[in-house]
């Protein structure tokens, strides 16, 4: 069985459908991508999934129980974290408040201090700046806490919203390599991105969304070749 | 040809949209004159036609700050407080002066605005640096102020024209047929009756006219982009400094004028908690709030809902102010609540469709 | 002639220099990209360039003005309009009114004017209305324009930033990643407006971008800042292909 | 120069009182960043619980504040849950109003449970009064149990907030509802948990004033309310020792502009130096200023 | 306590029933009173007070026949002490068909209706409002003494009885009532050969902390404190006085009675206490003890002076409206004009008062007794 699994999804901002019926799956270990248009509603899916949004019908399935009524907090507990569009960091807390507030669903004092360590290495910049208030920090710069603090939870899965915006080349880069790196030592992945090109270089499996509902899906190598998506998505 | 259509097409929007708000106040005004000839209102909703109207003018004056200036003012009765006492001052010293009621009250309202706009001006000039709720707390601070200086202040007029002290009445020094105005603590009694329902419906008018233009102008976009994103605002070249006094002040004036009619109103003038303290700060916050912030409409048919509330819930007795607090709560869950809201918006928009289909 | 002449620009936040010994010369009509890694300084840059931080050192004169250390409303005055890393857009007003409140200082009438609906009020809003509209054409977005700024997807408020700064009639307009959160598709779109723009209103232009394709693209000089201060500056195809730039910046 | 000394005393006894309203006042202000005008209220309830349990039922202090505070607390939490939570994602400014009618409700209840005739109200504090230069200077037990409580608490929530994962996830919840829902953070019941620990801070506040100023109405808390309500703001939004020292301090400058300005304005004056403070400290005393990124 | 909670709160219902039951019989042969004063806000004491006594007087009247044999009707109206709600109660009274006013208890409230009853010529009799212009007109009369007859008779019964030649003041500079008193004493005062030592106010929205105050009056050596305030912030005054150790001479006005009856007030405190009253609920009188206890087995509280002049300004005008003969089916205006001369020809003994008479002018001719609280009760001086 799929570890998140998505079925016949509707959300609504009052009365806009944002998703119609959607239906896919995540399985255990895979990197999947999301991509699609400005407004086609990927940033709504994963909202819903995580809890901060509430679907008007549809089930969600995380790691064999029924989330879909579950609160956001506590599906954040069994082992889900998320990137939020546009970072969304403590903007008065320091760096480090920050990464701290990312383990809050751990115990483990050592636990979570060796995460913080791998965090620091991996984001040295973090480690730099640790006591700077979040709010004063570059937009890349945030971009890389909201990864971070996202990773201190040590989740089963993670929800990427973007992680790429606002990042130098050699950081895209970065992030990408971070991702797999991730997800080869074992977190499932699910990735929104606009850079196509590189998630779906990534990624196991791909589902393309135009205007709230799933157009297409499939092997992410093979959507790379498909002709509609090279022309949408790739810019090719 | 076709762009010109589309232009005219949005200024006929907005333009029924005032057109709407005017034509309810007219209305309203129609029928119950026609009520009132007919022998059909009473004494209680006759009494209160003009506090609806000083209502309805302080809850649009104080949505021009709260709701288009975006800054949330405690304070706001303190600006009533100084257009009741200066326009009354002016009213009884001027009796024999100015024996046509109607130029006396006109000026007196011309008075009741100046001075409380002057007030705005002095409170917004270094006020209005600060942001949210730190202005708000300093409008109520200078609300509070205003009421404390006022119940010190005593003015007497005799033959040698006005004497003024904080002291008390005999430290007026005044001769001996002079007479005591403001007496302190105790105010002003005697302030002629002007104020009827006619005048104060076309004050509300001219405070619609005033506020609506306003905010479909360039100073009124000005003023908005503030209250939307200051940075922004500034980094479009726009002074905020100017546009929020601008706001601030009219909205100052406009109270001053719903002042004016509150001291023509009522024989006795004090300033207390009740009437231009926080409490009654507050009180014209929450026709903003439950109206709709922004919402000049919704704010003027709050302030009328909630003065006649209490007035019909008389006959409860002690237990009306209890019922009144628990109908605001719910009134307050109901307009606000994100959850009502969406079932709100889905159920009408699910019977719409309904009817598209039929 | 020089535009745009910036000269040992610094400033501090607590310890840390977040830009240091910055100069640049941009000429009329140039179309000039900053670019570095993240937290080099470049939006610190651009908030000094507008007056949002007053610098600790160095002079910014623009056309021979110097603007240094004045506030942001009479430096755009002066002719410098930005648009912003994290979107600020007026979101309560529709899109025409956003553009046309960026029309605020080109078109004037007295707010009693505006009160009493003179026919100056009309007149003026007219033309204002008329130039709005125009410069929404320009970013395809005047089928839009009496929606809520805040209901537009993501990539047009982008254009509608840049559609409002423009409306100041600025000399130079700063542009904070104007394609982050973009596909590349729109990417495209992006250069192509960006390119018509500085062609048909004479403008000068400066921008911040981490996309590769828009940076080499369409500018045509750049300066690459890391660590606050200048590592080099040139034309675009040499900028990119300097090891050191490789290094610091694009990676591979 | 002893009348100084007096006043200033006097002051610090009025401040103190501010202070610990002000400290409860803050929490629930700095995390659930609602104008919580309700406050007040909390504080006159949890007067009334003290005042009936001990001059009604004659049992001790420590059972009426114990008590109170049970009360106070459950309420606190009722409060939330039924007028402020339906609201939590609306606009602040709903739930001030609501907070509003909040007030009206409990002072009404108040009025028609208790009656409207003032009650005497015996002073639960049992701690003798401090006696300087010959009894010349008289420092009350009530003050000293006040300025001692109130460092308590302040320390106390300082620590709370600080050092235990429920005080980080106040913090978290303080700054965005959304994103600390990510964090695993259960927002309603951190908001819930700020309510309680706020009116509980309340019970004992109510307790206290009572005992300073041995006076009970159903509307007690109102203007102690409002006041310890600016004195957090002097301090500095969200500051705990912000709220401690702007409470002393507004109770000082109180007492000394009765004494040497005006007894008729002291008002208008504590108002106005507060005015002047936030012009040159826009965020009150001990308030951070935080800069938004552009 | 808890038995008097249920009482309070039944009090409540009755008046609220009180008014319902009025309008169901108010047939021909009743006469309609209506009331107005604060039963909310934080001046309720005061309204409740005057709302209670005159409700008992009423219920004596008429189970004693009523007037010229008709019966009372009894309605109650809230002001919140605010002068619009005040009118907009007076307006709700003449809907009800009211032919006769007691009220308002407040003064800034009772001018204000004043001028609208005055207008409408409607009787008012204010049981409370002490201002000089709540009985400006010919409609008005009141019971209690006026503010400015309070502050020249304390002064002169210092003065006379040389209580004292140093004398401080704290007074509430926001109330009407209390400055009244202040500013009228303070120009007796130097008629007396009184010095003002020290005149220090606080106001409705500052006033349980009095430090300030009573230091000043004890630095500048006042032998006695003159307080022409309410006895719910004299209370607190008394209280803090003892903790500083300061002992002079207090000297009230009638807004100081009901200091004792403040529940659970610790009435050693008050030990020496003077006051001008026409009213006191431990006088030992008849009246008294029977309003006294009736008052207390109905509301489960000691009457104050409000109460008592509620419970008298009934029985003024049941004896004015026999005197002028009126009956119920008279309306108001004429019942106004009748009235308005038959008050100026009765005696009353009531409960403020023997022999009360009242002059055209609307006041009330009346010897204030001024009493001393010996052993926690009033004694007569
Ligand atoms: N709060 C909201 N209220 C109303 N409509 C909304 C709201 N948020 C999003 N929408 C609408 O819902 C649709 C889906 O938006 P969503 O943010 O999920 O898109 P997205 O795929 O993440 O786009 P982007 O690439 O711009 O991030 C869009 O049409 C958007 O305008
Ligand atoms: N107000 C401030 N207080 C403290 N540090 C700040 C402040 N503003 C910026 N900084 C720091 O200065 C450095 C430069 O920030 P800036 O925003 O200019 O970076 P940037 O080059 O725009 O980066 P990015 O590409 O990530 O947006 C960063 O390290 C940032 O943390
Ligand atoms: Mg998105
Ligand atoms: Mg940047």
């Amino acid at each position: 069985m799929a570890l998140l699994e998505v079925k016949d999804l509707e959300v609504y901002y009052g009365v806009i459908k944002a998703l119609k019926n959607i239906s896919f799956e995540v399985n255990e270990g895979e990197i999947v991508a999301l991509i699609g248009a400005n407004g086609a509603g990927k940033t709504t899916t994963l909202h819903t999934i995580t809890g901060l949004l509430k679907s008007a019908s549809g089930t969600i399935q995380f790691d064999g129980h029924d989330i879909t009524k579950i609160r956001g907090d506590k599906i954040v507990g069994m082992g889900m974290a998320h990137v939020p569009e546009g970072r969304r960091v403590f903007a008065a807390l320091s760096v480090y408040e920050n990464l701290k507030l990312g383990a809050y669903t751990r115990r483990d004092k050592n636990e979570i201090d060796e995460t913080l360590q791998m965090i620091y290495k991996r984001f040295p910049r973090l480690l730099e700046r640790k006591n700077q208030p979040a709010g004063t920090l570059s937009g890349g710069e945030q971009q890389m806490l909201a990864m971070g603090r996202a990773l201190m939870s040590h989740p089963k899965v993670i929800v990427l919203d973007e992680p790429s915006m606002g990042l130098s080349p050699i950081y895209v880069n970065e992030i990408f390599d971070i991702i797999q790196e991730v997800n080869k030592s074992g977190t499932t992945v699910l990735l929104v991105e606009q850079n196509a090109k590189k998630a779906l270089s990534i990624a196991n499996r791909a589902y393309v969304l135009e205007t709230g509902a799933i157009a297409l899906s499939g092997d992410a190598h093979e959507l790379m070749n498909n002709d509609s998506v090279k022309k949408a998505y790739l810019s090719e | 040809m076709e762009k010109s259509m589309k232009i005219n097409f949005r200024l006929n929007k907005t333009l029924k949209s005032n057109i709407i708000t005017y034509g309810i106040v007219i209305a309203a005004y129609i029928i119950v004159q026609l009520l009132v000839n007919a022998g059909q209102v009473s004494n209680l909703m006759k009494g209160l036609l003009v506090p609806i109207c000083i209502y309805t003018i302080m809850a649009i004056s104080l949505n021009l700050t709260v709701g288009i200036l975006g800054e949330l003012s405690l304070g706001h009765a303190g600006f009533m407080c100084v257009g009741a006492f200066s326009s009354a001052l002016f009213s009884i010293s001027m009796l024999d002066a100015i024996p046509n009621a109607g130029i006396r009250f006109f000026f007196a309202i011309l008075i009741g605005a100046f001075f409380a706009a002057l007030a705005g001006i002095v409170v917004g000039i270094p006020v209005l640096r600060l942001r949210g709720d730190y202005l708000a707390i300093v409008t109520l601070a200078f609300g509070e102020i205003i009421k404390n200086v006022i119940s010190v202040v005593y003015i007497g007029k005799d033959a040698s024209g006005l004497h003024f002290s904080t002291k008390n009445a005999m430290a007026l020094n005044m001769a001996k047929e002079g007479t005591v105005i403001i007496n302190g603590a105790q105010g002003i009694t005697g302030t002629p009756k002007n104020s009827t329902f006619t005048i104060g419906v076309i004050l509300i008018l001219i405070t619609l006219v005033i506020v609506l233009n306003l905010i479909h102008s360039r100073s009124g976009r000005a003023i908005m982009s503030v209250r939307d994103n200051r940075i922004a605002a500034e980094s479009i070249g726009i002074n905020i400094t100017k546009y929020k006094l601008m706001a601030f002040t009219i909205s100052a004036a406009l109270a001053g004028v719903a002042g004016v009619l509150y001291s023509h109103n009522l024989s006795a003038l004090t300033a207390t908690q009740k009437n231009f303290g926080y409490n009654q700060s507050i009180m014209i916050l929450v026709f903003v709030v439950l109206g709709g912030i922004g919402n000049i409409r919704g704010s003027m048919i709050a302030a009328v809902l909630l003065t006649l509330l209490p007035e019909l819930l008389r006959g409860l007795n002690t237990y009306r102010m209890l019922i009144y607090a628990i109908i605001l709560i719910v009134m307050m869950i109901f307009n606000w609540s994100p959850k009502l809201i969406d079932l709100r918006k889905r159920y009408f928009h699910k019977n719409r469709a309904e009817k598209e289909r039929a | 002639m020089a535009l745009l002449e910036i000269d040992n620009l610094g400033i501090s936040f607590g310890g840390l220099r977040a830009v240091d010994n910055f100069s640049i010369t941009i000429e009329k009509g140039q179309l000039y990209g900053l670019i570095g890694p993240n937290g080099a300084g470049k939006t610190t840059i651009f908030n000094l360039l507008t007056g949002v931080y007053k610098p600790n050192t160095g002079t910014i004169l623009l056309d021979g003005e110097n603007i240094t250390g004045k506030k942001t409303v009479d430096i755009n005055r002066a002719g410098i309009a930005r648009t912003f890393q994290n979107i600020r857009l007026f979101k309560e007003l529709t899109v025409l009114d956003n553009v046309k409140t960026g029309l605020h200082n080109a078109y004037s009438y007295g707010t009693v004017t505006g009160i009493l609906r003179l026919p100056k009020y009309f007149k003026v809003e007219k033309e204002m209305d008329e130039r709005a509209i125009e410069l929404l054409k320009v970013f395809g977005l005047d089928e839009e324009k009496d929606i809520l700024a805040s209901n537009l997807p993501y990539g047009k408020q982008r254009k509608l930033e840049i559609a409002r700064a423009l409306a100041t009639g600025p000399k130079l307009l700063l542009l904070d990643e104007p394609a982050a959160g973009m596909n590349p598709n729109e990417t495209t779109e992006l250069m192509d407006t960006i390119r018509f723009v500085r062609d048909n209103f004479d403008m000068t232009i400066l921008l911040i971008e981490h996309d590769m394709k828009l940076v080499s693209g369409i500018c045509e000089r750049l300066t690459v800042l890391n660590f606050g201060q200048v590592l080099t500056q040139g034309k675009t195809a040499d900028v990119l292909n300097d090891p050191e730039v490789i290094k610091a910046y694009l990676g591979e | 120069m002893m009348s100084f000394i007096s006043y200033f005393i006097n002051g610090l006894s009025l401040g103190s009182v501010y202070a610990i309203i002000a400290l409860g006042y803050t929490m629930v202000y700095g995390i659930a960043k609602m104008l919580n005008f309700a406050h007040g209220d909390v504080i006159m309830i949890g007067g009334y619980v003290v005042f009936t349990v001990v001059s009604t039922m004659g049992l001790g202090p420590v059972a009426g504040i114990l008590l109170a505070v049970i009360l106070c607390t459950v309420l606190g939490v009722v409060i939330e849950g039924v007028a402020y939570r339906p609201l939590r994602m609306a606009s602040p400014l709903a739930v001030l109003i609501t907070a509003i009618g909040v007030s009206y409700l409990l002072q009404n209840i108040a009025l028609l449970v208790f009656g409207s005739n003032p009650k005497s109200f015996t002073s639960v504090v049992t701690v003798p009064a401090l006696k300087l230069l010959q009894g010349k200077l008289i420092i009350s037990g009530e003050t000293i149990v006040t300025i001692i409580s109130c460092i308590i608490i302040m320390i106390g929530l300082t620590m709370f907030i600080k050092k235990t994962r429920a005080g980080q996830a106040m913090l978290a919840v303080s700054e965005d509802k959304g994103a600390a829902q990510l964090m695993g953070i259960n927002v309603d019941g951190t908001i819930a948990l700020t309510f309680a620990i706020g009116s509980a801070l309340a019970a004992v506040a109510g307790a206290l004033l009572c005992s300073a100023y041995p006076t009970l109405t159903p509307y007690t808390g109102s203007m102690p309310g409002i006041k310890a309500f600016v004195a957090a703001v002097f301090g500095g939004i969200g500051s705990i020792p912000g709220a401690f020292i702007g409470g002393l301090l507004l109770g000082v400058i109180e007492n000394l502009s009765k004494a040497y300005i005006s007894s008729q304005l002291s008002d208008a004056i504590v108002f106005g130096v507060l005015i002047v403070v936030l012009l040159v400290k826009p965020t009150g005393i001990l308030g951070k200023k935080i800069n938004e990124k552009v | 306590g808890s038995g008097k909670t249920s009482e309070t709160t039944a009090a409540g219902e009755k008046a609220a029933s009180g008014e319902s039951s009025g309008a169901a019989a108010s047939g021909e042969g009743s006469f309609k009173i209506g009331g107005i004063g604060p039963i909310t806000g934080s001046t309720a004491i005061y309204g409740q007070a005057v709302m209670r006594g005159a409700e008992l007087a009423i219920e004596e009247i008429n189970a004693d026949g009523g007037i010229n044999g008709a019966q009372i009707v009894y309605n109650f109206q809230d002001d919140e002490n605010d002068t619009e709600k005040a009118v907009n109660a007076y307006n709700t009274l003449k809907d009800w068909g009211m032919q006769m006013l007691v009220g308002t208890v407040t003064s800034a409230p009772c001018i204000a209706v004043g001028a609208e009853s005055s207008n409408d010529n409607i009787f008012q009799l204010t049981p409370s409002g002490s201002a000089v212009d709540c009985a400006k007109f010919e409609n008005q009369f009141r019971v209690c003494f006026s503010d400015p007859n309070q502050g020249a008779a304390s002064a002169q019964y210092i003065g006379e009885n040389k209580l004292a030649t140093k004398v401080a003041i704290i007074y509430d500079s926001s109330d009407v009532y209390s400055s009244g008193i202040h500013d009228k004493f303070l120009s007796e005062a130097a008629n007396q050969g009184i010095e003002i030592v020290s005149d220090e106010a606080f106001t409705a929205d500052n006033n349980t902390n009095f430090s300030v105050q009573l230091q000043k009056a004890q630095d500048s050596g006042a032998e006695l404190v003159f307080l022409p305030i309410y006895y719910s912030q004299a209370a607190l005054i008394l209280a803090q006085a003892k903790q500083m150790g300061y002992e002079p001479q207090f000297f009230g006005c009638d807004g100081l009675d009901g200091l004792l009856t403040v529940e659970n007030f610790d009435t050693s405190l008050a030990e020496n206490v003077m006051l001008l009253t026409p009213f006191a609920a431990d006088a030992k009188d008849e009246l008294t003890q029977k309003f006294v206890t009736t008052f207390k087995e109905k509301y489960g509280e000691t009457p104050n002076q409000f109460a008592a002049d509620g419970y008298d300004a009934v029985y003024a005008i049941k004896a004015a409206a026999e005197k002028a003969a009126i009956t119920a089916d008279m309306d108001a205006s004429a019942i106004c004009d009748a009235l308005k001369t038959s008050m100026t020809e009765i005696s009353v003994n009531g409960l403020t008062g023997e022999n009360m008479k009242w002059s055209k002018d609307g006041e009330p001719d009346k010897a204030p007794k001024a009493v001393k609280i010996v052993n926690g009760v009033y004694t007569a001086m």
